[in-house]
């Protein structure tokens, strides 16, 4: 790893390990805000690593941005990290100033996406927005919404907005936000990518589940070397090794997978790289879920044990921004439309690409 | 011949009036309860429910007249029971006491036992739960350390059970505790117990699941006395009549049921003419299920034959389980749904919950680990 | 079981036990047609068990008839006997005589159905059926053909075709048979089921598929007990008692499927249970393959060693009359159309409405 | 910090050199050969083929000049290797040799014994196979029975390899034979010797596959006499070579591109506008075969770097294997296709090879259950 990626990753499993407690993850699950933590995050600079120097950020790559967000993913931080980041390197695109505080990110599809309009001027948006992360704690969101069969980025207020507070399957705030006719300002067409917030919310997903595998795979290995059952640890039955060999196989597949993105988002257009992440951490969600749980045993289905903080996110994180299916799909697409000769070739031509730049 | 055989097994017509029965009597009953609530299953208890079914004369219904039964076939209470199932009615309570501990008193119990205990199950008015997992112990059920200490006229009982399911709602505990020897005699003296759940020195401790839900407990024993009639068959016979139990519990239909209602939303949430992916899904589904009930309905009829088809309700259990732990899976890869858990729709709040839950059906009723292990050992793997 | 089909139990496993033997599967391999093991056959009754007892035949049922089948599976018997059995019954729900020796049957497709035609009378068949099962030995063949729009079962006498030998995987001869206006007799429609080939072909198959499954898993069972390795029969790792175990369930659920798939054939149309079926059988037959080979070893990769006679047959007649997926399209669709509530009235239907009669 | 662990490895842009040199030579070189032959990858041989290869020099490419190499980057052996394989390249001769014999030579071998054999091998005239298994011995590859004895001048070695991939068709055995002490002594005792094939007192029996080929041979040693100067690296020390041989093995691009011949037929199957199924179907495999790809870059990356990422490269085989094992059967779903071995189309003959052969897959280099076993031990399960 690069120095820069070193120091983060020491930084942000130092912060975590001291403020993402178990206190802090139950609270947030009652509607706690963890200002400590997001405090502590944003003077540790890790809340803008890809927002330009001249705008108080650190001017660094998605590569490092990837430590700082596998990490969030790791230790189920239940703060907009990774959509503060997303948001604020769209609005740094655009040449914004970025707003203090949390930000977040909304993903809007066909048949709920808010509209524009133009009044004295200024642009207007209305309609819902609906789960968006943090929607009630984040002071601003990035979302699309349409004008005249185009679609836009746009920066609004959430205070704005009218609230109705809902969580996902991890009790993620997933809050819809209603806008009737509220002010936004158009992100820069040209700079910030079009399609930036669904494809990028799917690499910034893929690498939390990442983390959350890995996080699965410490604890299970941890529990079955602790825990004795007919007179030895499990971990010596073969049926758990097996079990835990697969599990640490994916994990190390899912970081790779997921790294390999954001190299590319660095790059090129990343959208190839970003659907094998979101393909490879969703499959490996999937299984380290079920793993992780059949190695625990009922203590591991508890709420007092923290395997479910990660298990949980694994759950709610494979739909977001696409299954595994959708991005599969639009990958097979792509290479069918190809055809199989190609294949090979366009796969080495992107790796070398990206390594010539 | 193979180890494993599955006789098929017709079911005869005299079980198709029960089983419009039920059906038209669940079709009143479970008006009000929305689909994200039948999701749940089995794992859901309603007393309100349970003495609805009693009334109706279904729980320990193939149990003597006198002691409140009614006397029908065993395969008639198994079809009231795969249609309880298949609805996903609330049967959390009086569930055990039907398929084990009532049983387990009718086959081990004294005359006075069966008197005291049967009727008012059958009436809905006695649930039971079952005290057998311990700290530590896991899928080493034998490693009893809660001890039954003899005294004049009866038992002092000192331990703690865990993983007691529904303790905090039910009446009554069948206890395995060890009225002999130590931890490492393993199956030797070990006996059970009939034990009212108001005894005092009774602490139940609630474990809250990871779905937020309270099911388990852990139950502490402080020298609770427990008279000598509540000892139930003989001493130290405790772990040969758990093992039978462990038969009722294992081969089951509710071994491959449980998520029978999400299945039935995931087709609902199909359109009628569904793309070739989901076809194929849903059709793989289908061909599962339709096996399952064969083979489940195939344990059923060798069970009512009087045979002993052990291996085979382990067998069901193994691809049950497999079964059902995969519908989860299914249903998010061919909806994409993102649950919301507050104002979220049915679906979502369904697939949140057996999503969540479906991780425990191989741990309930026995390991994969363990189950693999019995039907491994049937096949003469040495 | 019925005393009947005990009695078939023992004389077919008896019969193929002493016959179907390593080297007749070896030379069969090698184009020789076991003659000793048909005549046993026929000379059992073993190839008419459907046909009426006016005809010569045994005049029981499917499900008597699934007891041969499952063992032709199980002995990798190489004749067309379970394709003879279909065949006689169709000929005979015909009124039809049934032609001496072994018979076969030809799955078309749209792309392959021969044509008919009227002659001074007589009809007549032209084109090829490809890959037809021991098209070469046997004597006639029961196909489909088309006529103005219409699909017809026929009788043709192979000695009339121009035959060009194939194998599958298995090095079962599948060969093409061409026809030049061949002379053939008409099935009856009314009777004889018009998708009787290729819906009760599939459920041969499922049926030949759930006797080869319990093969591989005898083999795999007494190879584990025997094979020592690291100081210990191999049977006592319990990766391999859990693979064993697995594979043993699989077995048992493919035999109930294609059993349940008879019984319906004598009571009701049974399209619902031989695509339960198939696929059950066929996706047993994937997993017990990989399963008895991993088992194995080197050992059972090797020509020598018997369990491939068992597992190219799984992988052969997995895709013949159609494939897992094709059969799940088929079951997914119907119960969709019929909603989900539908569902289990739907199943508890079809049970009872064949116990009833 | 994770145990495992794979750092991205760009390559340098100097391969693209000769990655573009390996496509010119294979557009030409595999022009005659057919789809079903290509699906067959490295378990096919071709000394034809070999010889053209060592002539561009991409034998041993990165061995001293002086012993006939190229003195080629390790990263360009990598890239030369991918192409190869991605084609579907008959190196199944001349590929023993490159990966393992040569570099246990030029790390363990005398100075004379690297100058006698390496140069031939870079010029595609000496072929080598591995003479380690034994009847009975399995995973459990330290059961050696092979006994070489000392003797005036040299060794006399009696006993039976088995699975000796392409024994009939080599040069020399890298033979591991037990110098001392017994098969219950295990890793003790055992030495590695340079065996020429064509010595007396050896017998090659072949043993034929189930696809019909003749790959794997059973070789027998009678009384055969190996001077002193055959032994490679030190007595005693064969099982210490043997480990770092193993490791070669088991690390290379070789454990996930088997099978790329078939994709890249099974995707020319298809239309270029799939349905559905067969897009997801598609996407899932291209989405491991992409990761799987700079897992392995992953591995050569970090051993190019000095690095020793054995776990790694476990786990490389452990996930490779898994995906070229499922690549047959994703194929014949996708297709329904029904393979005929004589006149049918090369998809069918391809699809009918690699599902046999995918079994093996799993069973080379070192079985499922061994792999798993060192990753379990990479984990620290104790």
């Amino acid at each position: 790893m690069s120095e820069l990626r070193d120091i983060l990753e020491d930084t942000v499993t130092r912060l975590f390990g001291d403020l993402a407690t178990r206190e802090t993850l139950e609270a947030a699950e009652n509607g706690d805000w963890p200002e400590a933590l997001w405090t502590a995050l944003t003077e540790s600079g890790l809340t803008r690593p890809l927002v330009s120097e001249s705008q108080g950020g650190a001017g660094a790559g998605w590569h490092d941005a990837f430590v700082i967000i596998k990490a969030a993913g790791r230790f189920a931080a239940p703060v907009p990290l990774p959509e503060t980041i997303l948001a604020g390197w769209l609005l740094d695109r655009s040449g914004m100033d970025i707003p203090d505080g949390p930000l977040t990110i909304a993903c809007t599809d066909a048949a709920h996406t808010p509209t524009l309009s133009q009044r004295d001027g200024e642009w207007r948006i209305s309609g819902d927005l609906p789960a968006v992360p943090w929607g009630a704690d984040a002071g601003h969101v990035v979302s699309t919404a349409q004008h005249d069969g185009d679609s836009r980025l746009v920066l609004a207020n959430t205070s704005d907005a009218a609230c109705r507070p809902d969580r996902n399957t991890a009790r993620e705030p997933r809050d819809r936000l209603s806008f009737a006719s509220a002010p936004v300002t158009l992100l820069d067409r040209e700079t910030a990518p079009k399609d930036g917030i669904a494809l990028y919310g799917a690499m910034i997903r893929a690498a939390q589940m990442a983390g959350a595998v890995e996080r699965t795979l410490a604890e299970a290995v941890q529990y079955a070397n602790d825990r004795v059952q007919f007179g030895r640890p499990i971990a010596k039955f073969q049926a758990i090794q097996h079990q835990l060999a697969t599990l640490a196989a994916l994990s190390a597949q899912a970081t790779l997978a997921a790294e390999t993105a954001f190299r590319a988002a660095d790059r090129r257009d990343p959208r190839f790289e970003i659907a094998c992440a979101k393909v490879i951490a969703g499959e490996a969600a999937g299984a380290a879920a079920a793993i992780a749980h059949q190695v625990h045993g009922a203590i591991g289905f508890t709420y007092e044990h923290s395997l479910h903080f990660a298990t949980r996110r694994l759950w709610s994180w494979r739909p977001e921004f696409g299954g595994e299916s959708q991005w599969a799909e639009e990958l097979g697409r792509t290479v069918a439309a190809r055809g199989g000769d190609a294949l090979w070739t366009d796969l080495t031509q992107r790796q070398s690409a990206g390594a010539a730049e | 011949m193979p180890e494993i055989q599955f006789e098929p097994c017709d079911l005869p017509p005299e079980t198709e009036t029960i089983r419009e029965e039920v059906r038209d009597f669940l079709r009143e009953a479970l008006a009000e309860y929305p689909a994200s609530r039948l999701a749940k299953s089995w794992a859901e208890g309603d007393a309100g429910f349970s003495r609805k079914v009693a009334q109706r004369g279904w729980i320990g219904m193939t149990w003597p007249k006198k002691y409140g039964g009614q006397e029908r076939s065993a395969l008639e209470r198994y079809v009231m029971l795969e249609e309880m199932l298949a609805m996903g009615a609330p049967v959390g309570l009086h569930w055990i006491a039907d398929r084990q501990s009532g049983p387990l008193i009718l086959r081990f119990g004294t005359e006075a036992q069966r008197q005291e205990f049967l009727p008012p199950i059958t009436r809905g008015e006695a649930f039971f739960c079952i005290g057998m997992s311990e700290p530590d112990s896991g899928s080493d059920l034998a490693s009893v350390r809660t001890r039954a200490e003899k005294v004049d006229g009866g038992w002092v009982v000192n331990g703690t059970k865990v993983w007691t399911s529904g303790a905090h709602r039910c009446d009554f505990m069948i206890g395995l505790f060890r009225t002999s020897g130590a931890p490492e005699d393993r199956h030797e003296g070990l006996s059970q117990f009939l034990v009212d759940m108001k005894m005092p020195g009774i602490e139940i401790r609630p474990i809250i699941n990871m779905t937020g839900d309270h099911d388990f407990n852990q139950v502490h024993f402080e020298d609770v006395f427990l008279a000598d009639d509540r000892l139930i068959g003989g001493t130290g016979d405790g772990w040969k009549q758990v093992v039978a139990e462990l038969a009722f519990e294992r081969a089951g239909p509710e071994r491959y049921m449980s998520n029978i209602p999400m299945i039935r939303q995931l087709i609902n949430a199909s359109t009628q003419a569904p793309g070739e992916r989901a076809a194929v899904g849903i059709g793989r589904m289908v061909a599962q299920l339709a096996t399952l009930r064969e083979m489940s309905l195939s344990v059923a009829g060798m069970q009512n034959a009087g045979k002993d088809p052990a291996l085979e309700g382990t067998v069901v259990k193994e691809l049950g389980v497999t079964f059902e732990q995969g519908i989860p899976g299914i249903a998010q890869d061919l909806t994409d749904a993102e649950p919301l858990l507050e104002h979220g729709d049915e679906f979502g709040k369904s697939l949140a919950f057996v999503t969540q839950a479906s991780v425990s059906y191989s741990l309930r009723g026995g390991t994969r680990e363990v189950v693999r292990g019995i039907i491994a050992r049937g096949l003469g793997l040495r």
